[in-house]
């Protein structure tokens, strides 16, 4: 890649490099950075993480391609490129990723206001504002459009009622983008997107406990809060256009997650042991985690020729449905593998007979079973392609 | 193959019971009880009663002698709450005597493990993946009797056994020197602590430093008593995989009829009626292998061996995908901890790998039908 | 299933062993008697195939459970299965399967007239008329509901016009059952059931070469044909309640084929070869045998399962769904691997490079892509089972 | 990895080309052809007029030298409409001239073959199976030169051919005895024979019996490059086989476009758009795939083996499994020798087993990284 790179951006590259030699703590070098993504109180509690969260906000590197008037730098798509191979190159990561980051904040930038872009982008670039997405409800799962909660134009203020469910770390957030029915005799055109403080009086988090443990998501109840008129994105009813483009920016980027994961082999030669030709010696597992190690890596490069044939600033497309079907279909029979590696040590729970790497496979094998739910079900995102990308017809 | 009228009552009333006794809430309350030993005595007492614990021990002994059959309709019923119970694993101590115990055995022991007095098991495997041929404890002649040393795990339902049914090394060499032991849990010089599953079963560790036992706690019998043992639990575990993975497909058809999406029913979508369909259709595969395997533990047949391990493999393909279908298929809900979903996704875990996978049966069928 | 005959079966099956000894010509043992069925010139050229067809027609165990007025034995379906047992005991075959037998024969004694019966079933039962099937068109497939062949009231007969395809040995046939429409203002409920004589004038088949290079089915063309008033099964527009009856039956019968298949495992060791401990050398491919034939095993003991659960004296279940598709992906499976043997020695068409064993396994292969489509698709199969076995909602 | 403007250029001039003068018709055509040679000379000639023969050769030698990946687009193009073409096996004979050739050989085939007036080809197999280590025929010193002995059997284009690079055993013994010769077809000892195949192809049967060339027919290298030519092949192959599903997966969505059953486009059943979503998706992997291993060979990497293996397993599984939908799909009309399905599927029968089938590299790739 970096053979590739114009003068200009050789330069840049070097400019990324001595910064990071200069600006990133040592103590963080190999720190997997997403802990302090999925825990407030973690990256509240760590100074050293602060520290580098506010050198790197300082430089806008969080959000590079966003303008510098919000909190970002301004570059283009081959720089943001760059700075995360220099972060992967120097053993960092970028302590500023975030939904607001990946979604709430290009959404803004393309439907909202003046006001609500300089009210809100730069405490998403500096990572001090979090947020939460209120979209989900239990009676609609992935028909998204049939969502209730309701939302009355009270003159000066809106008024939500209503419950979410599978949102994201709720109990950690501070705002929330929400899909509400403005209009219930329109279905897609009876909806609007708002922002809700999730210190409003009448909102409240509870953390759903998941089959792997652990609690990730919440629901949250909505009961006679008051929101200010401004904090509407978009159109009144005009909220599902706004939404579609949130959900686009979501699926690009589930789509590029966890592309290189390492070889499972060396696990396999531990558990499982080696023939007299130092093959794993389960030649039926063998051929099956073969199989997938041989997909992982055409994914790879899939991943890498999209981009490719992408080019430069283009938006998300249709595309990505395809990728999170593939990597989730990878994903969760690499997950399958690991469990059948170790046997029954890959089924333990919560004592000291497993070790930690033991149950961190198992707890990861019981929550991989999301990523074909979660981010738009392996249904909807193959109906989406044999729409949308197949062009095949309605029924 | 078709069923007689008493396996026709003993199925009935066993889906009533469970139905009523053991719904799916007994095993989420096994989950976090501290020092549990993964079953409810008070319902073993009652299986008890109903003499499901007597099912396949000799009439003479005071069972019933319904044969192992019988014994796979309690345990598919069983398996349909994910019930958890040491019904098989305290049928396998039987099974263990009736096919290598002598008569002083067999009196010893029968008469408590048919009336539930005594929970029996079977310590076969060491480490994390089913090998009974690796077998490493070893029973060492000493005065008249054995000493054992070694470690066994995991051994099912091991927190609640009185007795183990124990593989051991009696001689360094061949794969024949393999030997069964019928050793009492509360044996000096064994030590045994639980293990924390991911389903409500706690099976344990056994040590055994320095264990001695009498001489007739020696069964007859190798290598292929083992197996021949082996292959009971196979068939007995496949049995209760088949209860599970209907009643979670018979869960999710129900959730298919009702969960409104899109202003349809999601049964209504072509693509998941195929989708059930063809898992309808593996069910039925399976169900008819494991009836099979256990029908030929009845008949003593030549082939139970590959009955077994077909039986075995089906319901390991057949309960993974259905158990993944039935989180995948319930969307958000399934992936909560409320939901049994991921009860039945757990606990299908743990019972595909046990006695052996499907990788490891599928191998054991082709090598037995010379592929 | 010998062990378990009362003693009066004992007795019959004696009966029929005894019969068999005497009766069977030696020169037909062990001959695949399917070749007399396909192939109306090579059955009629044979006179030992003759001799032995009306020896076990006079007797009337083509058709064992038919009224013995009809050219039936008036046999339980106990005697019936003796008789099958007893034949592949001798290495004999019934020389008298057809379509006939097992599709309009059972639909006749349903819904025929008396006077249709009299006048057809005793020449299916001594197989001296033979019968296709004219259901399918090119514009309905699998949707055979929509088809336009039309048949108009002529007041003394019937006169019938259109084109019929898939018709298995129409070029072949005296006699065709058929679906015609009489009214098009109704879908199902305009289609009537006609017998129609292939020798009428205005009836011509042509053979259809498939990939196979076999050229099993024709297309038919009926120019104007009349038919007689007296040749309609069942009520007039009332054709799709026999039709759907007919094809249960057929269903049942193509569930139960080719249950019994030997192992493939000579054959890759003699293509393929063997490693050290003496398994099929390659791993993967040996996995993928494996598979199937466990599947295949625990499809024979499904089959046995549903016989013996159904018991006596039933009519066709939903459950043949379920065992066609499963049967034809066991079967499609099992043709690819046979290919996947013999590699390259696979792949032959015309000449003397290769084993005729070679070629009929490429043949086969070819052929069994058909298993999934004719007799109703694994697509329509599925339907039938999600909605009649599954009660699953219509969209 | 993104096309050159060169590279567009041709690919575009490749895809009118083929669309006009070699659509699914001209292979049909060659199917009942009596004694053909599995290609069409006119269109060869066309072909060569175009400059495609000389797409890897040195533009010393009369080439173009655009390289694999360019050769990879039209052997794409070629591959969507089943034209048969030795475009693949002549530059395989180019690769090993340029990998394994001193100047006098090359300076004596490579222009030959960049005009087209020689056609090349690669001769490895002996058996029904892909084993290039199990070759047999033997290469004798005698005089200056050597003796060749053996069977060659499939030798793609094998009749077509003027020159065979020959993989040979020089010695007795271990792996690294193989070596390549380049062999006129008219050389005396040497007869060939056709196959008749299943798609519209004719390898050959290649007999030498004493066959005596000189010194100079002996290329360098061993073992390392007979992989290394043959792992173009694979890639070579790989692209033809991307055309072909590329194609088939086209076709069969525009019939799901326009069949019509049940009163609704066959193409708005749900389950049918599933499959064609899922099947899609496979076919973005092999893209990947395909492309990363024709690229490998223009920058000589390291891992070119692991991308070759990949690719063609890749294109193995998944023309595999949309070449068999696409006769599934189209129902009835599909199984018909009018239709174009059945030569997809027969087509794709010969490629996915040729220069090794998925379950070969599979293998290969596991044992190239570690499992």
């Amino acid at each position: 890649m970096a053979d590739h790179d114009s003068t200009a951006l050789q330069d840049f590259r070097q400019e990324v490099r001595s910064w990071l030699a200069e600006n990133f703590p040592a103590e963080l070098k190999g720190v997997d950075g997403t802990i302090y993504q999925s825990n407030v109180h973690t990256a509240a509690a760590d100074p050293t993480y602060q520290l580098w969260r506010e050198r790197f906000a300082s430089v806008g590197w969080g959000v590079p391609t966003w303008p510098v008037r919000y909190g970002g730098a301004g570059l283009g798509t081959e720089e943001a490129v760059i700075i995360g191979e220099e972060l992967a190159r120097a053993g960092a990561f970028n302590p500023i990723r975030s939904f607001g980051v990946m979604m709430l904040g290009p959404t803004l930038l393309e439907y909202g206001t003046e006001e609500q872009k300089q009210t809100h982008l730069p405490y998403i670039a500096d990572h001090t504002r979090r947020w939460c997405q209120g979209f989900s409800e239990p009676g609609a799962g992935s028909d998204l459009a049939s969502l209730q909660t309701k939302c009355t134009d009270m003159g000066d203020h809106w008024l939500v009622s209503g419950q979410k469910i599978w949102t994201s770390g709720a109990d950690q957030a501070d705002w929330c983008f929400c899909l509400v029915r403005t209009d219930t005799s329109r279905k897609q055109g009876g909806i609007s997107f708002l922002l809700i403080d999730m210190k409003s009086p009448g909102v409240e988090a509870r953390p759903i406990v998941l089959i792997s443990g652990v609690t990730h998501f919440c629901e949250v109840f909505f009961t006679d809060v008051k929101v200010p008129k401004e904090n509407l994105v978009g159109e009144v009813n005009g909220g599902w256009t706004v939404a579609k483009r949130l959900l686009q920016f979501e699926r690009d980027s589930l789509s590029g997650v966890r592309s290189g994961l390492g070889s499972l082999a060396p696990l396999a030669h531990q558990y499982v042991g080696t023939d007299a030709e130092g093959r794993i010696a389960d030649s039926d597992l063998r051929g099956r985690m073969i199989h997938n190690a041989m997909r992982a890596s055409a994914y790879a490069a899939t991943l890498e020729r999209f981009r490719d044939e992408a080019g430069e600033g283009r938006g998300p497309s249709n595309g990505v449905s395809v990728l999170k079907n593939l990597w989730s279909g990878i994903a969760q029979e690499r997950a399958e593998l690991e469990v059948e590696i170790l046997g029954s040590q890959g089924l333990g729970w919560g004592d000291d007979s497993y070790a930690d790497e033991e149950r961190a496979i198992t707890r990861h094998w019981l929550h991989s079973k999301a990523y074909s739910i979660y981010g738009g079900s392996y249904e909807v995102q193959n109906n989406i392609t044999a729409k949308r990308s197949l062009g095949l017809p309605d029924a | 193959m078709a069923l007689n009228d008493e396996q026709i009552m003993l199925k009935d009333m066993a889906a009533g019971w469970v139905k009523d006794t053991m719904p799916t809430t007994a095993a989420r309350a096994l989950y976090g009880a501290p020092d549990g030993i993964g079953h409810a005595p008070d319902a073993w007492a009652e299986m008890a009663a109903m003499g499901w614990t007597g099912i396949i021990v000799p009439e003479a002994h005071g069972g019933s002698d319904f044969g192992f059959r019988s014994l796979g309709l309690v345990l598919e019923e069983l398996g349909r709450t994910l019930a958890p119970s040491p019904l098989l694993s305290s049928a396998l101590a039987v099974s263990a005597l009736r096919l290598a115990g002598d008569a002083a055995q067999q009196a010893r022991w029968l008469p408590g493990l048919a009336d539930g007095s005594v929970i029996g098991t079977l310590a076969v495997d060491e480490g994390p993946r089913h090998a009974p041929l690796a077998t490493a404890l070893t029973a060492t002649p000493v005065g008249g009797g054995w000493r054992l040393d070694g470690i066994k795990r995991p051994v099912q339902d091991g927190m609640a056994a009185h007795l183990a049914i124990v593989v051991a090394r009696v001689a360094d060499g061949g794969a024949d020197d393999l030997a069964l032991f019928a050793v009492p849990c509360d044996v000096a010089g064994l030590t045994r602590d639980p293990l924390d599953q991911v389903d409500a079963r706690v099976p344990a560790i056994y040590r055994f430093d320095g264990v001695e036992v009498g001489p007739d706690s020696r069964l007859v019998g190798g290598t292929a008593m083992v197996d021949a043992l082996l292959d009971r639990a196979r068939a007995g575990l496949s049995a209760e995989m088949l209860g599970m993975m209907t009643q979670a497909f018979e869960t999710t058809l129900e959730y298919l009829k009702t969960r409104v999406q899109f202003g349809q029913l999601i049964g209504s979508f072509q693509a998941l009626q195929h989708r059930a369909a063809d898992m309808f259709a593996e069910l039925q595969l399976t169900r008819s292998a494991v009836e099979a395997a256990l029908s030929a533990v009845d008949a003593d047949a030549d082939d139970l061996p590959t009955r077994a391990s077909l039986a075995k493999a089906l319901a390991g393909e057949s309960l993974h995908r259905i158990s993944r279908q039935m989180v995948q298929l319930h969307g958000g809900i399934g992936m909560t901890h409320e939901h049994d979903a991921g009860l039945y996704l757990r606990r299908a875990g743990v019972a595909e790998q046990c006695y052996g996978n499907a990788a490891f049966h599928r191998e054991r069928w082709g090598r037995l039908n010379g592929f």
